[in-house]
């Protein structure tokens, strides 16, 4: 039967040629794909970066790189991975190609400033890229002042005008989204038969809108200071420098939620398409997205336990960091209960399903270590905070995006990859993933301090184990970019819904034509619903 | 799938709350809201030039506020948009007075100093 | 090298079992759920596996008192590691009121220690065991953080303020001293070596190594060079007030607010002293921002403590006595 | 209208020229991008919000230099610049009112008002600050600060906060002068009428916004302590 499948004659990919048609189009699918190139090519000149900071770390001394072009590394590394591949991931691609789908729309609310998006990210990504070539930058992503506003005499300029850059992009991304969900969904499509998808990347938008503009006007204040010799931060010129770090936390903190919620929105898509069940606990895991949003907002001087705030400060802090990890306890155990009694199956996308779950698990749960003032003083800025946010952006983030791609990479190009070979990857990268920042807990607690070019020798082992591992995942990402461009010609050609998937999205051709669906669906059943009949149904054409 | 679906009813888009769209308000409404700018104007600075102590911070921010209040519900029209945008606009302010009382938590509580220790 | 993989860092002060016990509650938590759910999962995983191509799942759709209790249990649960957690934090930044006082000022990239009794070293601290040790740490140009992984305690200098950060070595060794703030090229290489001695060799320690005189002696010296003593005299008979008994006192401001001196209140004077007048007084005095070290600072406090005999201890040679919390209750809260 | 084959693009018969294509109504595309306008009002509230933090702060540890840096400024201008914003935000208000009316020419004088406030608005702040240049004000190497030495550093830190505050505030209003240019011409061409003036009403949101900006900025940096 899977033979007689054809793609269809017309379809967003081929509604118009070359390269103008790409860079002029306002189809929200084609945009994602364009997003998907570039952050495709940042994450790995971030992980390229990470390979240095790597090799440089199997031994103690200091004997690959010069001290200061280990700090640019370790710099460039977070700078790119966070502001431009990460926070854009999931919602610039995924979110951009599903979510009108997913609610029945032709497209976002504005096409136009989706494609302006794209550019300004483009544009702030050339910054970026410009002050690599030009000598790099040394602050640290955190910029923190007085080291980035007087003392570096690296370009932090051009550095962080490229993330005020970026920060607009995702801005209008967000603020696309907020307007597409409330606006654009189709007739039926209540709220609470929204994917969770959707919800997650509402919540994701949320943090966009209200957060990123905090981060912009703190760039400005340090580029004010660092190029005019305005006070602000500067305890010389009468400024606070741990304002910034107030500052610079009130968008971080909830940034990392922008990077989590989303991949969070794929888990619950995936897991209830490869157990054929409605998620357990719908509208809870929905509303947590919400609070994960909103708690994301007071917890920020966490990172600042030992900067100098008051003692006080920090124990309402250190409070209010656990409301957050209730939600996603929620989360987590619905996901664990979706599984009971379902009909599982173990594709590609669901193993990184598994490998979501569990390293996920790790890091979020060493985040509660981190929010307990006691050990936080302790393991502060030493690798254990590395491995803990490792564990949640790669382990956790990466992993939903990989598992998301998988997922939905027959719908993008209407073509299946190599079953074997991403079982493989996934395998891969759980594996090296592990082996590279598990170790980095133990060093973290023995009080190997984060950013550094030389080590006491008896850290030595723990590292070279961290080194090897990050060898193994490395492969495990570059598998999939060979298998995903080899379907594109020679994959198996998909349908519509080969996996059997209950969403909108699955209900049009794979690709999708230029407007989404020759006919919008109006019949908008509850999400996830799987019965026998659905399920035959899905099979057919 | 795929096949044409039943198409019951004219497609159209949902709401989730009616939006008053397109009300036009009287010329003299807008005079009134900016008569009422400009008295203020000058009382905050009347004012300034008095001194009430503690209080002539509260009066000047207490003013501005209710300026703003002016612009937002009349200008802006928001007294007559959506519960969403009301939303929004309160969510703007409420974000940010997180922003402002949390931050100064840390520094209200530094001890009992009103200055930071070692600056001035 | 490969003569078994350490795990844990030493425990040589009195919180670091304090910190590890904390540590192994929140493992055994993590543990806990972390096998809970991976274990639930490769049940399911293995018992509802697919059976045939039509199968679907059950349909359930969720269960308040279940979403109830995966809630509330994790409050309850964070509620403890919370309350555990502050108070370990607690006693970590309350350093007791006889502790002896050590300054340490970051600089790119070195860690300068000062002791009272004189010693000055750089990227090596003597300390004994038995008596907590405060430090109360600045730094010349950005933000350092010092920190002691066997102590299990850190704190960020920061420049222009001071913080603190105490301890109590437990154990005689050689234990690393780390920056952990993140500070520029050398960032890695600002590391250094503490010394915990039994007290006896400390002394010893000591009386070797006061050559420049103690701090207070110092200070007295800069008190000279920089021509307080011209307008600072005995008396108040000078251009400027008497520093004679100054300290842990409040003194009367020309705005009519009085504030307590202390260490604080001094080095706002010193490098500042416009902000604050003392009533009686014009406004005469130079700043000297920028003329003194962070150093030099230390050390001025530290003379100008001494003439106030009952609030700070003579600082004289061997065997110091504890010296005196500068002020009284907000001190702790000055991190 | 509501029926209307929206899937084989623009051609029904009663579709507003403006229509895009993936909305349905004009209805749906104007709360569109009403939303989306008061969603990006939202951001810039949190955008100026970071100053005004940092203001906060400052204000309370430097009250006296705040005092100083403050009475440096020009009350008058102050005043006038507040009375000029907000008669701009009147006419604003009245030009969406004709929009709203269809009165196309009485459209175009408001946002002519509008613009030309705006311009003054612009014209006294350029006065400002070159009196503040010529003084030595500007923050930075160059200060010059002849009051009380003690508080030259802070006032110094006002003036950095001054500037900021005011600058951007002022580059807002530059890039409002800008939109309003493109409505100008686009009200010539007789783009809008009663069913489609989204945008000249968006460009009100807009430029209230900046007007609220200015309501705060004005009694936070000129009114800090004018009665000694
Ligand atoms: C996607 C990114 C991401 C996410 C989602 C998180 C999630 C969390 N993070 Fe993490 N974090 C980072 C990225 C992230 N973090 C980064 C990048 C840094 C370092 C930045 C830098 O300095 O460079 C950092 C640093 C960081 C610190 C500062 C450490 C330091 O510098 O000293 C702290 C401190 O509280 C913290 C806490 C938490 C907590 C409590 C959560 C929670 O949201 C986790 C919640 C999840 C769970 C708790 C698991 C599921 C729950 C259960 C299975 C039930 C059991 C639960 C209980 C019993 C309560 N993180
Ligand atoms: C999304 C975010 C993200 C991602 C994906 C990663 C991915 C990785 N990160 Fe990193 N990391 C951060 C975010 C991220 N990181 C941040 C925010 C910091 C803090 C920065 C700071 O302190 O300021 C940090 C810091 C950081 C450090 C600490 C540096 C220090 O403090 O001194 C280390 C050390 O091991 C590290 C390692 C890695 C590794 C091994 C990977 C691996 O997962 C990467 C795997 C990918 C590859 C290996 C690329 C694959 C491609 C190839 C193999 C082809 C390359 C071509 C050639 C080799 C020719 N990261
Ligand atoms: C030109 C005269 C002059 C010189 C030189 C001078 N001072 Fe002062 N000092 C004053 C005056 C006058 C005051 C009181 C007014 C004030 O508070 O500023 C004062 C106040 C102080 C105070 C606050 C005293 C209190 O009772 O609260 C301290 C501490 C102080 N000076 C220390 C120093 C030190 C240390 C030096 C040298 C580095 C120094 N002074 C040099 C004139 C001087
Ligand atoms: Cu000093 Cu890092
Ligand atoms: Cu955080």
């Amino acid at each position: 039967m899977l033979d007689t499948l054809k793609l269809p004659e017309r379809h967003y990919l081929n509604n118009g040629h070359g390269l103008k048609s790409w860079l002029l189009t306002k189809d929200h699918k084609r945009i994602a794909i364009l997003y998907l190139i570039s952050i495709s090519a940042f994450f790995f000149l971030g992980g390229l970066f990470a390979v240095g900071i790597r090799l440089e770390l199997t031994t103690p001394q200091g004997d690959f790189f010069q001290p200061d072009t280990y700090n640019k590394m370790f710099t460039l590394h977070g700078v790119i991975m966070v502001f431009f591949f990460l926070i854009p991931s999931i919602p610039a691609v995924l979110g951009n190609f599903l979510i009108p789908p997913m609610i029945g729309a032709k497209d976002l609310a504005f096409p136009r400033i989706n494609l302006l998006s794209w550019y300004i990210y483009v544009l702030g990504g050339l910054f970026a890229l410009f002050a690599i070539l030009v000598g790099g930058v040394d602050t640290g992503w955190t910029f923190y002042t007085p080291y980035s506003s007087a003392a570096s005499n690296t370009n932090v300029i051009p550095t962080a005008l490229g993330v005020f850059i970026a920060g607009f992009s995702s801005i209008l991304t967000g603020l696309n989204f907020i307007v597409t969900i409330h606006r654009m969904r189709a007739p039926g499509m209540t709220w609470f038969k929204l994917p969770l998808f959707v919800w997650a990347h509402y919540a994701t938008s949320l943090i966009q809108v209200l957060g990123t503009p905090v981060v912009a006007i703190t760039i400005i204040m340090v580029f004010v200071e660092r190029a005019f010799g305005f006070g602000i931060f500067d305890p010389q010129r009468g400024g606070d420098p741990v304002l910034f770090q107030h500052l610079f936390w009130f968008y971080s903190h909830p940034a990392v939620y922008i990077m989590i919620l989303p991949a969070m929105g794929v888990i619950s898509e995936l897991i209830s398409t490869f157990s054929r069940k409605k998620v357990f606990g719908y509208s809870f895991v929905a509303f947590s997205s919400l609070a994960i949003a909103v708690f994301g907002f007071i917890v920020w001087a966490h990172h600042m336990f030992v900067a100098g705030i008051s003692v006080y400060a920090a124990m309402v802090f250190s409070f209010l960091s656990f409301s957050v990890a209730i939600p996603s306890a929620v989360k987590t155990f619905n996901w664990t209960a979706t599984l009971y009694k379902g009909s599982l199956t173990f594709e590609a996308p669901m193993l990184y399903v598994y490998g979501f779950l569990g390293l996920f698990l790790v890091g979020g749960l060493t985040g509660l270590f981190l929010a307990t003032l006691g050990v936080d003083v302790h393991v502060h800025d030493t690798y254990f905070v590395v491995a803990h946010f490792h564990y949640i952006m790669v382990g956790g983030a990466i992993m939903g995006y990989l598992g998301g791609l998988h997922f939905w990479w027959p719908k993008i190009v209407g073509r299946m990859y190599s079953e074997f070979l991403s079982r493989i990857s996934a395998i891969l990268v759980f594996v090296g993933f592990n082996l590279t920042f598990f170790p980095q807990f133990v060093l973290g607690y023995m009080g190997m301090p984060r950013r550094y070019h030389m080590y006491p020798d008896e850290f030595q082992v723990l590292n070279v184990m961290s080194s090897a591992g990050a060898a193994v995942l490395g492969l495990g990402y570059l598998l999939p970019v060979i298998y995903f461009l080899w379907s594109l010609k020679h994959g198996e050609v998909a349908g519509p819904n080969p996996w059997g998937a209950s969403g909108l999205e699955w209900r049009t051709a794979s690709p999708p034509p230029t407007e989404n669906f020759a006919e919008v669906p109006t019949d908008i059943p509850e999400a996830y619903e799987y019965t026998p009949h659905v399920v035959r149904e899905a099979k057919l054409v | 799938m795929a096949g044409p679906l039943p198409r019951n009813g004219p497609f159209r888009f949902q709401q989730d709350t009616p939006l008053v769209m397109g009300h036009v308000a009287s010329k003299s409404m807008y005079y009134g809201i900016f008569a009422a700018l400009m008295v203020l104007t000058w009382i905050t600075v009347a004012v300034a030039y008095v001194d009430l102590g503690a209080a002539n911070k509260a009066v000047a921010l207490g003013i501005a506020t209710i300026k703003a209040t002016l612009v937002v519900l009349f200008f802006m029209h928001v007294k007559e948009s959506s519960r969403l945008t009301k939303v929004i606009v309160a969510s703007g302010f409420f974000f940010l007075a997180i922003l402002v009382a949390l931050t100064m938590t840390d520094y209200a509580s530094r001890g009992f100093l009103p200055m930071p220790p070692g600056l001035q | 090298m490969f003569s078994g993989l350490p795990l844990f860092p030493e425990q040589a002060s009195s919180f670091a079992a304090d910190v590890d016990a904390l540590y192994f509650f929140i493992i055994a938590v993590s543990a806990f759920f972390a096998s809970l759910i991976a274990i639930l999962v490769l049940i399911f995983a293995v018992k509802y596996r697919r059976r045939h191509d039509q199968e679907v799942g059950a349909p359930i759709e969720g269960s308040l008192p279940l979403e109830l209790a995966w809630s509330l249990i994790p409050t309850v649960i964070a509620m403890v590691m919370f309350a555990w957690g502050a108070q370990v934090y607690y006693d970590l930044r309350r350093p007791p009121a006889e502790a002896h006082q050590i300054y340490a000022v970051g600089k790119q990239w070195m860690w300068k220690f000062q002791h009272l009794e004189g010693p000055r070293e750089i990227n090596e601290l003597h300390v004994p065991t038995g008596r907590p040790v405060k430090i109360t740490v600045t730094s010349e140009d950005v933000i350092h953080s010092l920190y002691f992984p066997s102590f299990r305690t850190k704190i960020d200098a920061i420049p222009g303020r001071y913080t603190t950060l105490w301890f109590e070595p437990t154990k005689p060794g050689r234990y690393h001293i780390f920056c952990a703030e993140y500070c520029g090229t050398m960032h890695s290489g600002m590391i250094g070596t503490v010394v915990v001695m039994e007290p006896a060799q400390y002394q010893a320690w000591l009386s070797g190594g006061a050559g420049e005189g103690t701090l207070a002696e110092q200070g007295a010296r800069l008190f000279q060079d920089l021509s307080c003593n011209t307008c600072h005299l005995e008396t108040a008979q000078g251009r400027g007030p008497s520093l004679k008994d100054i300290m842990g006192k409040p003194v009367q401001l020309t705005t009519g607010e009085s504030v307590m001196v202390d260490e604080v209140y001094l080095r706002e004077s010193i490098l500042n002293s416009q902000a604050k007048i003392v009533a009686g007084y014009t406004p005469l005095m130079p700043t000297f921002q920028g003329l003194i070290s962070e150093e030099g600072l230390v050390a001025l406090i530290e003379y100008i403590r001494t003439l106030s005999p009952q609030a700070a201890t003579a600082p004289a040679a061997a065997p110091a006595p504890p010296v005196e919390a500068p002020a009284p209750a907000p001190q702790g809260d000055r991190n | 209208m509501s029926d209307a084959a929206v899937h084989t693009g623009a051609h029904g018969h009663a579709h507003h020229p403006a229509l895009q294509h993936h909305f349905d109504t004009m209805q749906q595309q104007k709360e569109a991008g009403v939303l989306g306008m008061w969603l990006f009002l939202l951001t810039e509230i949190l955008f100026f919000g970071g100053l005004f933090m940092a203001y906060t702060l400052y204000r309370i540890w430097y009250y006296d230099a705040f005092v100083a840096g403050s009475l440096e400024l020009d009350l008058f201008w102050g005043t006038l610049n507040t009375a000029v914003l907000i008669g701009s935000s009147l006419t604003m208000a009245l030009a969406v009112r004709a929009a709203q009316t269809s009165n196309r020419n009485l459209t175009m004088a408001m946002i002519i008002a509008t613009m030309v406030l705006g311009t003054v608005f612009l014209g006294v702040k350029v006065i400002e600050y070159e009196h503040k240049f010529a003084v030595g004000l500007i923050p930075g190497p160059g200060f010059v600060w002849h009051g009380n030495e003690a508080l030259g550093r802070n006032v110094q830190l006002f003036f950095s906060l001054y500037f900021t505050m005011t600058g951007l505030h002022a580059l807002h209003m530059i890039i409002g002068l800008g939109i309003m240019t493109v409505i100008l011409w686009m009200t010539w061409k007789g783009r809008f009428d009663a069913e489609y003036y989204a945008p000249v009403e968006m460009t009100g949101l807009y430029w209230h916004f900046v007007d609220i900006v200015w309501i705060y900025l004005f009694p936070l940096l000129y009114l800090v302590e004018r009665h000694n």
